[in-house]
């Protein structure tokens, strides 16, 4: 199968498994209770039926539900995603308002993850056994098992109140008006709270993924084979067993970083970072049905997209693929 | 070498289940350690721990024992762990198995199925789920249940594809057995050990996904589970760290001691990959 | 007389406490002459593996020398470092091991892993270390060198990865080659091919050869020198004429005497009865599905015809990919057939529907390859047997009790009947197979490659057991096998597949002495020890 | 005192308004500065005339402005409207419209305007507003460019406090009218007469108000530029406010436990004014409609069952006051002479047994407004098993809360109701009959009936003076606090948190939703 093949395929695949979900969730969100228009009036504390009927006019929640099923559907098929009536938007723009900042959040935390988590993993497995290994096992360990909004509490306290390091919440210092170098590097300094922390797990996470691949791939025969060469040591692990290893755990991450997206609420929450997470948990309280699906489908989306990248980038770096494929 | 004495030479998997005795035994024992019910307010608010010895982890916003809520806690906490990661379990193994085993067009649509989980963002999919079915026990457990099946589902198909295609498994179908009966007798038991060990690491996800869940506001306002203690006293962290540290730690810890088990039971129960420790 | 290339002086190596026997190999001594082969033989667990591995320094972490000396050009290298010994491995001696599959980086293009050699030893420039890597292709053999080069390891065939394996040994011509079991994963023809290139080599480069086998009759193709291991304990060593001819041992003596003959064994003649399975026109073809593209077939089975009387023995014989295999599974339709006929008797077998084939299972039984893979470890030996019957609606009871009888048939005692799969040895579980296919009473039995993993001396005693139950019961035996050997001495009929087709079939004793297609003679000519187990 | 006099001395003390807010400080207010104010959560939109929820209010305040303000006794001050005058027959209002007041579009802001907001917008889209000017009002008209006059069908004395920012924002006639309301793009750039002008909304991070420089009113604001942050944790609000990141925390930010710790910082400051308009009151509506909650005397045994001072003291952190009755002793027409509940679970107990209840689950709908009510629910939980009545607790988001509490979906619903300045405003709703609708969280949802109630409530609303008025206030006080319709619980402070050095925060009985026109910082 050439390229574009799989590619095509892929896609195809990918498209109708996002119009599955879009009609699941159209379907499970309308079963929650209460409706946006609800909830405006809850929120103004004064509401009659009068007010009720004409918000939900608006929502277009007066149509009957297969009617706004299709209108969704159908909308969605155009790439539009709708309008939020709640906060005078289209969908799109609200997403894409908020996706730069997920996107940072969830790179940076996914780079670092990935690269710290190999590293130790790696380190782990090259002295299995030894007190290193044990070492950055445990730590490993205590990282995965730690409630990572404790970690996000905890760390706020610490680095940003009682140290004074970087910033508590927030995504830039409001009113700096920083511009070019000075605002990157102000950004930057409100990231590495939440960027660490979401990091945290997943570091854990790809180091016990690393250290176990590396070790079943240092049973390998080939791994054998390389040492029958006289090659060093370092060099095995590095060029033999770490260049296998690292295949399936990239393989996995790859898989994760598209639920990296919509799985920051957590953290977007605690560091008031504004993202299409948090932007998710609003719509889902404000019942804010048109934003939520957005939320939802682009989030799928990228799960979707990642997961073609992965599978693309697994074929450039493993040459079996291919042939197997 | 026998299990026990493969399991028993991993010094982590061993305090693991140390650990894990010793929670167990707090959650049976809550009932006679603590019998008053651990929303009682029983004494002044902001009670620092370690001074008084009726309430030697202190008291809460409220006044109510930190340590019988801690013990209490013990039980909601593993039930829900144990309960939910039961429920994927019943959802993934058979869907798993029959997509393993049937292979083509069945294992094609059951896969599509479980992909499809996948792509939806689980944590999202989990807070929507407990939203639309309102926060109680059953809610809760459902939504961890749901969004914690495709692993289990991925892996247990894996584990059935490579040994449907083992000799035993045909020879079970060259005699004649029926299919339901080598499924049940042939096959799923060879696949109990990687789903012990998953098993075992999925309730202390479930746990801190709970403990999420209830940080957001979305814990069953009727049990206390630890998930419960540390959001409700996250804001008074500075003041009174006892509050949220103490329930924090016990999921830490019930948390690493699952996964102490869960690795030694994997190293315990797979000898060939537990060679990377010699 | 010049100095020997190795010399091994009283080696012991010490097994983990928790092994069941305290050492792998015992005061073993062996000296090979530059440009000799010693062949080391011995069954599965002899501690002929660990030996070659101590000599490259690679011994596994918990297996430790604890006595004798290991020299090379000279040198302890038992008492080496770990840098001295990088040193030594690639440069003093090069290594092929026995799985082609997994013995290349799969993720390194060939020449890289060639070039590697190199580097590792600090030698030639860029450019000079490519065009050796090329040189070295070129000598093995292989075709299109430059291209082969840039390829990855899936790329090629077991074969051709297997020589890329002997040119990086080669690549700094070292005094001593290590082969450990280097053709035991390959198909007959292709081991003669890869033995003559060994061959050659030594005698183009006078490299000492360590080659480590279980097949007495590769020993018999290359030894100059053979030493015999029996459980860790050297036994016998000698040159080949003098192991093979004359051996002293009773171990030796016992190993050789169970090499199968290659000249076919006098069957008595069968009656010309009907037939109790007919297979005609069967066909199996593999499509690798896309969901765009065009999709790739492999005919497995081709238009497959044979027929057994009862007490007949067809053997079905043919190279890894042949198709056999397929065959077999297709006569019991564990795997469907796209076309063709399988009649037992009156019953035509591809016709049934899946609950009434379920029921007539029991007609056609199957002996599978693998001891350990092929019995369900978490069940009763017992159990095992008991399934079948069970399944067709006999009380569990009764099962057991003939389980019992059905044991003792098998050469094992009844009280086996309550243990578990893994406290038996492999042939001793590919009686319990055996033992399981037997309890349905079949008319016919497929046995797919059932004496292939097991050691010669055990492999004689379940091909006996097989034909005394044969001709006790009068079943007809359907013998997948990629080994003439074999297929000689039981056989009453034999074909011939390659590439999904029959391409000859005839009474056993006829096709070994006049084979009429060519690929017959191919495959006959590449049986290694030829002629030598003539007995 | 006549309607009519006392809208002249209204009238006179405009002029001195201004003065007197300069002179309270004593100190001279600086130009210029940025001030950083947490909103939480984030408003759906800004546009206040479609939109009253709190964060909006708090925000849009900035923007919009109303005829009239109130103090903190909460009689108007003029702030559009430069006088007012209310005719002898109590039934015309006339005002006087500020002069030289644009729009931030630069249009000029006249008598139309009023007319459009008051006659047309406000009575399709204002919740609040529609029922009074469909009842109340005879009709609106423009007497000239500055003056505006309302006519009343009959007398109404609320009338006078209903012009708070919130409940009557002037909207500008010359971008909505004849347009769908809902669906002007104008929404998303609200454009009002206020003193700050909305530069960016970043959505999901802040909302950046400045200067209106062409503000009516010479010499204001003081402040350059308002930054309103959005930071959805309230722990992370806290410590935003103690690194520094921000300056204000308005009411109900943070949790009430931070604010013991957060005073203790330097230059902090703290006041619980500003909700003299809203007063809310906080309480347990039980749902008549179930069973042995339609019984008189087991909602009084659980009325003995709670223990309040607890709550007050334990859970609001010693904020607020224990009410009384229906309608909160900081709102006029308030009466003290009614039946009392303490904290007696003996009496509760007796009660309870008295009044047949036989152990079923009773089921208390949290209110989910963050940890605090939880805390509440729970306290309260206990207090009811105590007594041997079983609760369950649900919880849900608002979303949910909204629907059960509209649907009347519970056995126990927590709530809590601003007073809105006048008992007929914001007292009434929850007792009256003819409120007992679907739809409406914040009616009569509990179900309780009593035709002497709403006749009560019906005279008192149009009688023609206060002490009228207040007799019958009291009367109703007194049979509510019998019948209890619902559990009052408290009379609930909200903190306003703020550094010491940000002056003239709050100046008006509606605080901080005010707006920032006065405020400035030293």
């Amino acid at each position: 199968m050439n390229l574009a093949q799989f590619l095509a395929g892929r896609l195809v695949k990918g498209i109708i498994v996002l119009f599955a979900i879009a009609i699941l969730n159209f379907l499970l969100i309308r079963a929650a209770p209460g409706d946006p228009a609800q909830v405006l009036a809850g929120e103004a504390g004064a509401a009659d039926a009068q007010l009720l009927e004409q918000l939900r006019a608006r929502f277009g929640l007066d149509q009957p539900f297969l009617t706004q099923l299709w209108i969704y559907l159908k909308g969605y098929l155009t790439f539009d995603l709708g309008f939020s009536y709640r906060q005078q938007q289209p969908v799109l723009n609200l997403i894409m308002e908020r996706l730069p900042a997920t996107l940072l959040l969830t790179g940076a935390a996914f780079l670092v993850s990935l690269v710290v988590g190999t590293a130790m993993g790696a380190l782990a497995a090259r002295r299995a056994g030894k007190w290193s290994d044990s070492l950055i096992t445990t730590l490993a360990l205590m990282f995965y098992a730690t409630p990572l909004f404790w970690v996000a509490l905890m760390s706020q306290i610490v680095f940003a109140l009682k140290l004074g390091l970087v910033p508590n919440v927030g995504y830039e210092t409001i009113g700096a008006n920083y511009t070019g170098l000075a605002r990157a590097l102000d950004i930057g300094q409100h990231l590495v709270l939440p960027a660490l922390t979401l990091g945290l797990f997943f570091t854990a996470l790809y180091a016990r993924m690393m250290r176990a691949s590396m070790l079943e791939v240092a049973g390998a025969d080939f791994v054998k084979t390389a040492r029958a060469k006289g090659v060093s040591q370092a060099r095995v692990w590095r060029r033999h067993v770490a260049r296998n290893a690292i295949l399936p755990v990239v393989t996995l991450a790859g898989l994760q970083a598209g639920q990296l997206v919509g799985g920051a609420v957590l953290t977007e929450t605690v560091f008031a970072w504004p993202g299409i997470g948090r932007l998710m948990f609003d719509a889902l309280v404000q019942r804010d049905y048109s934003v939520l699906l957005g939320v939802f489908f682009v989030s799928s989306a990228m799960v979707v997209c990642f997961n073609i990248a992965t599978d693309l980038v697994y074929r450039i770096v493993d040459p079996r693929i291919e042939a197997n494929a | 070498m026998n299990f026990l004495k493969r399991f028993a030479r991993n010094r982590g998997a061993v305090i693991g289940i140390l650990i894990l005795l010793a929670v167990v035994a707090f959650a049976i024992l809550a009932p006679t350690l603590y019998p008053q019910s651990p929303w009682r307010p029983v004494a002044r608010p902001f009670l620092a721990p370690f001074v008084n010895e009726r309430f030697p982890l202190g008291t809460d916003t409220l006044g109510r024992n930190l340590a019988s809520g801690l013990v209490h806690g013990a039980r909601v906490s593993l039930m829900i762990g144990v309960v939910s990661t039961l429920v994927a379990l019943v959802i993934g193994v058979p869907l798993g198995a029959a997509a393993g085993y049937a292979g083509g067009f069945v294992d094609d649509a059951l896969m599509r199925f479980t992909e499809f989980f996948q792509t939806i963002p689980s944590f999202a999919l989990a807070i929507v789920l407990v939203a639309i079915l309102q926060p109680q026990l059953g809610s809760i457990v459902l939504a961890i249940g749901v969004v914690s099946w495709p692993p289990v589902a991925r892996l247990v198909r894996g584990e059935v594809l490579s040994l449907r295609s083992r000799e035993y498994v045909q020879a079970a179908v060259t005699i004649g057995q029926s299919t339901p009966r080598i499924i049940f007798s042939q096959v799923l038991p060879n696949t109990i050990a990687p789903i012990i060990v998953m098993g075992s690491l999925m309730i202390g996800s479930a746990i801190l996904l709970e403990s999420s869940l209830s940080f957001l506001g979305l814990g069953d306002p009727n049990l206390m589970s630890w998930g419960y203690m540390v959001g409700a006293g996250r804001t008074r962290l500075l003041d009174a760290w006892w509050i949220s540290f103490f329930p924090g730690f016990a999921i830490f810890l019930t948390v690493l001691a699952l996964n102490l088990a869960g690795e030694g039971l994997n190293d315990a129960l797979n000898p060939r990959l537990a060679r990377g420790r010699e | 007389m010049t100095a020997p290339a190795l010399s091994i002086e009283g080696l012991t190596l010490a097994l983990p406490a928790i092994a069941d026997r305290a050492h792998a190999v015992e005061n073993v001594t062996l000296t090979i002459q530059p440009g000799e082969t010693l062949c080391v033989v011995g069954e599965s667990g002899s501690g002929k593996s660990m030996i070659a591995h101590a000599v490259m320094g690679l011994l596994p972490k918990a297996v430790k020398p604890v006595a004798g000396q290991i020299r090379l050009a000279g040198r302890d290298i038992l008492a080496l470092d770990e840098q001295a010994m990088q040193e030594v491995r690639g440069r003093e001696v090069g290594m092929i091991f026995q799985e082609p599959m997994t013995s290349l980086n799969p993720v390194m293009r060939i020449s890289d892993q060639i070039v590697e050699t190199f580097e590792a030893h600090g030698l030639h420039d860029r450019a000079t270390r490519r065009a050796r890597a090329i040189e070295l292709l070129t000598e093995v053999g292989l075709p299109d060198p430059p291209r082969l080069a840039k390829a990855y390891p899936h790329e090629l065939s077991g074969g051709q990865r297997q020589r890329v394996m002997i040119a990086m040994a080669l690549a700094l011509e070292p005094k001593l080659l290590i082969a450990d079991e280097p053709t035991t994963a390959l198909d007959v023809t292709t081991q003669a091919q890869i033995l003559k290139l060994i061959d050659n080599l030594r005698h183009r480069h006078g490299t000492a050869v360590l080659f480590i086998t279980h097949d007495m009759g590769v020993v018999a193709e290359i030894a100059d020198r053979i030493a015999v291991l029996e459980k860790g304990v050297l036994v016998e060593e000698g040159t080949a004429d003098q192991v093979l001819g004359s051996p002293a041992h009773p171990y030796t003596q016992k190993l050789l005497a169970a090499v199968p003959s290659l000249t076919p064994a006098v069957l008595p003649l069968l009656p010309d009865t009907a037939p109790v399975i007919s297979v005609e026109g069967l066909g199996k073809t593999y499509r690798k599905r896309s969901l765009f593209g065009v999709a790739r077939e492999v005919k497995a089975a081709d238009d497959i015809s044979f027929a057994l009387v009862r007490g007949e023995t067809l053997g079905l014989v043919g190279e890894s990919g042949s198709g056999k295999s397929t065959v077999g599974r297709c006569c019991l339709r564990l795997i469907e057939p796209d076309r063709g006929r399988i009649a037992l008797g009156d019953l035509v077998l591809s016709e049934l529907k899946p609950a009434e084939l379920r029921r007539q299972r029991k007609r056609i039984q199957m002996v599978f390859q693998d001891p350990f893979a092929s019995l369900n470890p978490r069940q009763t030996v017992g159990r095992i047997i008991s399934d079948g019957p069970v399944a067709h609606g006999t009380p569990r009871k009764e099962a057991l009790a003939r389980a019992k009888e059905l044991l003792e048939l098998v050469g094992l005692s009844a009280n086996a009947i309550d243990r578990y799969p893994h406290e038996f040895s492999g042939g001793q579980r590919q009686r319990v197979g055996i033992a399981r296919a037997l309890a349905l009473e079949p008319d016919v039995l497929v046995a797919d490659e059932a004496v292939s993993a097991l050691d010669v001396s055990v492999q004689a005693q379940i091909l006996k057991l097989i034909k005394d139950i044969q001709s006790r019961l009068g079943l007809a035996i359907l013998f997948v096998t990629h080994d003439l050997r074999v297929a000689a001495q039981i056989c009453d009929r034999i074909a011939v597949m390659q590439r999904g087709r029959i391409v000859e079939s005839g009474p056993t004793a006829a096709i070994f002495a006049d084979p009429q297609h060519a690929y017959t003679r191919q495959l006959l000519a590449a049986v290694p020890g030829g002629g030598r187990f003539g007995h | 005192m006549t309607a009519k006099a006392r809208g002249l001395r209204f009238g006179l003390a405009l002029a001195a308004s201004v003065l007197a807010l300069g002179a309270a400080t004593a100190q001279e207010p600086k130009k210029g500065g940025t001030v950083h104010v947490v909103v939480q959560p984030e408003p759906p939109m800004l546009m206040q005339g479609l939109n009253q929820n709190g964060p909006t209010n708090m925000v849009a305040g900035n923007i919009y402005e109303s005829l009239l303000r109130y103090n903190e006794k909460l009689e108007p001050q003029p702030s559009l409207a430069k006088s007012w005058e209310i005719s002898p027959d109590a039934k015309a209002y006339t005002f006087k419209l500020q002069e030289n007041v644009k729009w931030h579009d630069g249009k000029p802001f006249t008598a139309d305007d009023v007319v459009f907001t008051l006659d047309k917008f406000l009575r399709e889209v204002h919740p609040r507003w529609r029922p009074i000017v469909n009842a109340q009002v005879e009709k609106i008209e423009k007497v000239d460019d500055l003056t505006v006059k309302i006519v009343l069908k009959q007398p109404f004395g609320p009338l006078i406090i209903t012009q708070e920012v919130a409940s009557a924002p002037m909207i500008p006639k010359h971008i909505y009218d004849g347009t769908d309301y809902r669906a002007n793009p104008a929404n998303n750039t609200p454009i009002g007469t206020g003193p700050f002008k909305l530069k960016e909304w970043k959505k999901g991070s802040y909302i950046h108000l400045v200067k209106n420089e062409d503000y009516w009113l010479k010499g204001k604001p003081n402040l350059d530029e308002i930054y309103w942050q959005i930071i959805p944790d309230a722990a992370a609000r806290a410590v935003a406010y103690e690194t520094g990141k921000v300056d204000v925390l308005t009411g109900g930010s943070v949790d009430v436990y931070d604010v013991a710790r957060l005073l203790k910082l330097p230059n902090t400051c703290m006041t619980t004014k500003g909700w003299e308009m809203f007063a809310p009151h906080a309480w347990i509506t039980p749902n008549v409609r179930n069973g042995i909650l339609g019984n008189k005397q087991f909602r009084q045994g659980l009325m003995y069952a709670i223990d309040r001072e607890f709550g007050k003291d334990v859970v609001w952190g010693g904020l607020g006051k224990l009410p009384t009755g229906p309608i909160s002793s900081k709102t006029k027409f308030y009466s003290a002479d009614v039946p009392k509940y303490t904290y007696d679970p003996a009496k509760a107990k007796e009660l309870i047994k008295a009044s047949g209840y036989k152990g079923e689950t009773i089921k208390l709908l949290n209110l989910p407004y963050g940890e605090t009510w939880s805390r509440w629910s729970e306290a309260i939980k206990q207090n009811f098993e105590d007594v041997g009545v079983k609760i369950q607790i649900e919880n849900t988001d608002v979303p949910g809360w909204t629907q059960k509490a509209s649907n009347w979906d519970f056995d126990l619903n927590f709530n809590f109701l601003y007073q809105l300045g006048d008992p007929a405003m914001g007292v009434a709703r929850s007792y009256i009959s003819s409120n007992i609708a679907k739809g409406n969280p914040f009616a009569n949802v509990g179900g309780y009936s009593n035709p002497e109630v709403d006749k009560l409530f019906a005279d008192a609303a149009i009688a023609p003076t206060d002490k009228e008025r207040q007799d019958l206030y009291t009367k109703i006080q007194k049979i509510l606090a019998d019948e209890l319709p619902v559990l009052w619980l408290l009379e609930m402070d909200f903190p306003t948190i703020y550094r010491c050095n940000v002056k003239n925060l709050v100046t008006t009985g509606i605080g901080v939703d005010d707006g920032f026109r006065d405020a400035w910082k030293e």
